[in-house]
């Protein structure tokens, strides 16, 4: 079958991969940088920025190739054209989407890649050293991100075992969110470890741009605009929904009161935990995993958090950890080749037993991954550059003091 | 001359202003500050978690006056800030020595 | 005709929607917020998203299939598959939007439905009890938001009788904009009525949004990306700037100074009575329709909504509710085959009479429908939850005291 | 070849178009307005929104035509159709891009008209009279904007030398920065002219909102969804990336610290430089447009402007002015045939000497003409309505003054 | 030693202080205020209401000297401060018994 | 009856706050202000160019006590505030005539 470019596919990736980015910057940044103190405003915007720049130019010198191309014994992908030479020249199509060009899936996997490693940077915010976070990035795209990406997507042991991630569950998610984890227990607590927003306005600009942007990050992620683009886009909004009005819920049920915070908190719970599965289950399946996962969270954030006593500043792990594994198991049990045709089984609900075996497995598999190496990124870094701002650069604040700039002049 | 500072809740401010301006007196100096006290904090919560604010939003005025008129504007600051409950806040009285107006440079109670 | 899904058509009602949504989270949640005092910045974003979350789920358990499902009588649609069973999985094309899947015209006008809801929401602002919010939001989409869309869109009796609205003037902003009035006719009057906007920054960004996701609005109510939605994203945006610059003037003459609120407002007055015409008219007569609503608005909120004493807080009513009346007759005007083949008649300008005095009917039976529908909602609710918050809550502000979080912790 | 209307392509557009409006209302407002004094943030967000609204309108009485409209000459287009009358109504397809209506060319071409004023705003911001903004728009658009746009893109004499611009480096960034020159000299400097962002957090909504319209800016300057696009896009996410990671250096080796708005400046330099060469060059030669682009801008901003002591507030002229010329060189150094097929010469780096010439030629023509130009038309401004405020607002600022409104209202 | 507290108008604070700093007088405690006196508010319009503003922006100046430099800094105040026009502002004098500097935990006018 | 303004360092606003708690004394009003002194300005830097901030931020405290609580509230405060570093801040000592608490009407002590 000789495959040709259809621009409307082509027109959907192109502003799937945008949505995606904007996530990033400025939508991560602004949803981050309204709960911490306004001392730290503009450094924890800045980690999502310069993160996102880094992992630009990255990708197209090796994360690409490592991720996608010719695959060596299920493990990496092979460098072959660094700064995509003759790539864009060429307007092949990309094997994985055939009917858009192959620099377009390029950049919109680059999309995922970076806004992996900024979500990361939520759980370490208020206290780490803006040099310790530069060299952070690119280590950690090399040695976690480029791996489990080749393992999942890019025809590595995990994909031949039939592991399913439909949009980073276990990409993005769960990596990210076990980095955090390893990370804080490294950076150690804050001194003062309160969550209160300084600005919850730019969080809700921040989850607005998020919820927007998922749009490209699932329903892109059919990587065309059909009937699988719908489908994920669909379940994503639902999924959404139902994780705000659980964490609606939960918070009248335990402090009285139903919170803004947490409304936003529940739909990206939602979010996150459709992910690996938006393009594999239907309507009342995402309204399940959207409700449970938003409702797991929750007691992940105020309940196991403050018993285990470590300091994810922003619950990185505590909602897109727990939410990419919850979702990543929930293909195993929802995943319906009605929704998908490439499905070649289905998942428990479908009476099959073995998606779920593998989904498991796989989340096992990157869960111990990502977090060793991690923490031995950040041992290393720890010993070399140091983690941790100074403690009095901690108590006045890391705009002024890291950046000399500061956040608001309102008087 | 007498220096008159009452710390007041933020709700009743308005109330307060327009019943001074009421009394003939319109000269006053204004700030949000934050205050504790006996009066409890307020909880606010996030994420699950409970945390307890006890420095509240208060009202500051400023208002200097003649000595003669310093009854006067107790009674009605207090009457028209009080609620009855915890928080209501205080009104403070300290010496002036001397006012000046800045744009004629009148002094004392003329400056006022 | 056998029909095909297009992936062009496909593409552009993806994002089309995607849009909408961003529309009213966070543009409206944004320009409303702006606008009130900052003691209620938070309960009165948390209003938009969490009607657009409750929709969200509604949709498709009863609204789309009460909407669009085979008509009953001229009056309502048929429930016939609860939580969408099937019909993601068929991959079934949409019968009023042949290129383009079911789900996705579905998903398209689940937005219009939120939307509409959130909308009213700016009248009953710093004063209405948030559970009675959240009882209003599914009863008002069952009792006014599905009728009336059937009856115009769903292939209802005013549909029948040729009633046109492109994208929503009668659906979206007459109903809204009457609920509103409806509704602070029961609330009563704010104890401070004034309208001293706390951070319109806020609001612009909201405004930009609004306008932005307007694109999808009315040009993806073309529900393809062809000549139509091209048409109709010109006299979109050549409205709102009439309106910008009519209220500027209004401004001008009137108080003397030209106000960024103001060019706001005039901007959305002029998107919404665009919005009924936007399929149908020409670029002369949007200058028209967007300069004469743009002054008719400001007349509506700085003359007679004083002199007749109500607390629209936000000017739901008199800038949607004018411009959705406005822009529906205006279509009876202006409406021109050349423009939108679909059309069987003309507007008065074409010679022909008969389509305003449609107009004019369907605008009066869904003002007359949606205002006392709404009242009676309205009263039931403040029979049994209470409508209003306690005096103390409405003093000191709603995000403290019906929330506990506050918008700001900026000193 | 009869060609059709390509459904992808069109809703590549028209989501393209809908970008760059966003760059605009609200991203440039935002930007900018970030970066003045709290006490001038709404006039300076008035000035982006007004101007956009006066171009909207404006270009279709007679921009367009004059632009695109059959060449007189090689110096202007002519005016056939005022109010665009008959065009929707016809369908037909734009001559440019012959699988989209003309309409939606006219419309996508607008947002750079609307956008070239609108940035020259931010030279002039915290002293200028709004009034002499609200005719210096219309004259500037008619006398500058038009005729470049024409030269350049409308088949006037410099296109037909053979001068490349591919989404805006001379027509928008050059013409904008060099009048931006032009009207501060005439207005002076103001009293106050330290750089002291009041809210940097507006001014990181606004760059995130720039680089996402960006993509449509640029990639949509393809007028098709296909390989150009694609190409487009990469290359200039990565030269803003790389604009990013530079102006962070230039910041840690000359003052110290890494800043957030250095490296929202080097992303915005690195997005203005590739901007006219886009759709010529491959990765490797982003990479290095964007890295260069920004170093020189650091060093205009930092070190050139205060040597010279105008008053450029936002640095319009350095950033914009000084990107858009050495990107248009940069065109004449690494311009591709096999990136784009269009091309009929290469630049230096395919041992071509031709293009580097003509590039220069259109640069030096065009910056002569602008600021020309420019000048007599702020000269006549100021004779007859004034350039500046009153000193007294000036000081107390324009918001309260000029338009009797306040930006922020918090405690 | 006195304290003296300016309230003067935003857009002289910069000579004020800078004036001050001239004259030797370094160490102040400024802070944004509102007031009200016999200056009319300003009006602010939105959607076509106009609303007045009485309470307008200030800068409040809090600095303690020296008795015998009283005079001056009343006098270099005074003359930065005024435009002439309603609204310029009040000086008021009040007296200070004692003032410590936290570091070093000096005393008196050695801590001012 | 003092009234004690403190002048201190926001970043020890906490300890010193959780400090005068344990000691007993709850009454307070708190306003950040900005400050200058001996202590140097921090540079700010945009675009290339560094700008002085000479005015920095501090916490202003506002406590009124009774007279026989003065030394020991200074010694709080002073022990808690101090870093030993140039810019720790001031406390004043002021009179105050009269305390009354708006809600009850009390007076005096009492009133504190
Ligand atoms: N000793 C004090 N010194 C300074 N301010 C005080 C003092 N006591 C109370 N205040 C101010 O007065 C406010 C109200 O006091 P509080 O004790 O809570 O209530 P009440 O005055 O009704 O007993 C406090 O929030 C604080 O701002
Ligand atoms: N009696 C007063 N007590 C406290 N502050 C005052 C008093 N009178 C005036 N002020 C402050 O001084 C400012 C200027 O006073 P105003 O009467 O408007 O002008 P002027 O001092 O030029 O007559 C007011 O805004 C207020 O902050
Ligand atoms: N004479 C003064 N009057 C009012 N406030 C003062 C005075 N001197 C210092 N302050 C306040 O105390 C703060 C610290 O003073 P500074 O001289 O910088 O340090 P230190 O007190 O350690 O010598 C200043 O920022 C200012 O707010």
């Amino acid at each position: 079958m000789t495959t040709i470019l259809d621009s409307g596919d082509t027109a959907w990736m192109l502003i799937s991969t945008a949505l995606v980015i904007l996530m990033t910057i400025p939508g991560l940044a602004l949803f981050y940088s309204g709960l911490i103190r306004k001392q730290n405003v503009l450094n924890t915007m800045f980690l999502s920025f310069i993160t996102f720049a880094i992992v630009s130019v990255l990708w197209f010198v090796f994360g690409y190739d490592l991720v996608f191309n010719s695959d060596i014994m299920g493990i990496i992908g092979t460098i072959k054209n660094p700064f995509f030479n003759g790539v864009l020249e060429s307007g092949s199509l990309a094997t994985l989407a055939p009917t858009i060009p192959t620099g377009l899936f390029a950049l919109f996997q680059m999309t995922f890649a970076a806004i992996t490693v900024a979500l990361i940077s939520g759980a370490i915010v208020e206290r780490m050293k803006f040099s310790a976070w530069l060299a952070f990035v690119p280590v950690w795209l090399l040695l976690v991100y480029v791996p489990v990406a080749h393992w999942m997507w890019g025809g590595g042991f995990l994909a031949q075992l039939g592991a399913l991630d439909f949009a980073g569950g276990i990409v993005v998610h769960l990596t990210s969110g076990i980095a955090a984890l390893a990370l804080v227990l490294l950076l150690g607590v804050r001194k003062d470890m309160r969550l209160l927003p300084h600005n919850l306005g730019y969080s809700v600009i921040g989850a607005g741009l998020l919820w927007f942007g998922w749009f490209g990050f699932n329903a892109g992620s059919a990587l065309s605009a059909g009937n699988l683009a719908v489908s994920a886009m669909i379940v994503t909004n639902i999924s959404a929904a139902m994780g705000m009005l659980a964490w609606v819920l939960m918070d009248k049920l335990n402090t009285g009161k139903p919170t803004l915070l947490g409304a936003l908190s529940g739909a990206i719970a939602g979010l996150a935990s459709i992910t690996p599965a938006a393009g594999y289950v239907n309507i009342p399946a995402a309204i399940i995993i959207g409700f449970v996962a938003s409702i797991v969270s929750y007691y992940a954030v105020s309940k196991i958090k403050p018993w285990l006593g470590y300091d994810d500043a922003l619950d990185v792990f505590g909602i897109h950890g727990v939410c990419g594994i919850l979702g990543s198991l929930a293909v195993g049990i929802f995943a319906l080749p009605a929704i998908n045709s490439a499905l070649t089984q289905g998942g428990l609900i479908t009476g099959n037993l073995n998606l779920i075996g593998v989904q498991l497995l796989a989340v096992i598999v990157v869960m111990v991954y990502a977090f060793g190496m991690t923490l031995i990124i950040g041992k290393v870094l720890d010993k070399t550059l140091g983690l941790r701002v100074e403690a009095e650069d901690e108590v006045q604040g890391l705009d002024v003091n890291l950046h000399e700039e500061s956040g608001y002049r309102l008087s | 001359m007498k220096k008159i500072i009452a710390i007041i809740r933020p709700d009743r401010f308005e109330v307060v202003k327009a019943a001074l301006e009421k009394s003939g007196v319109n000269g006053m100096t204004v700030q949000d500050v934050k205050g504790r006290g006996r009066q409890l904090g307020i909880t606010e919560s996030y994420r699950g978690t409970d945390y307890t604010v006890d420095l509240l939003p208060k009202v500051r005025l400023e208002i200097v006056i003649n000595t003669n008129d310093l009854e006067k504007v107790i009674t009605v600051i207090s009457e028209n800030a009080r609620t009855g409950d915890i928080g209501d806040g205080k009104i403070f009285i300290s010496p002036v020595e001397e006012v000046i107006r800045i744009r004629t440079g009148e002094k004392g109670n003329e400056a006022i």
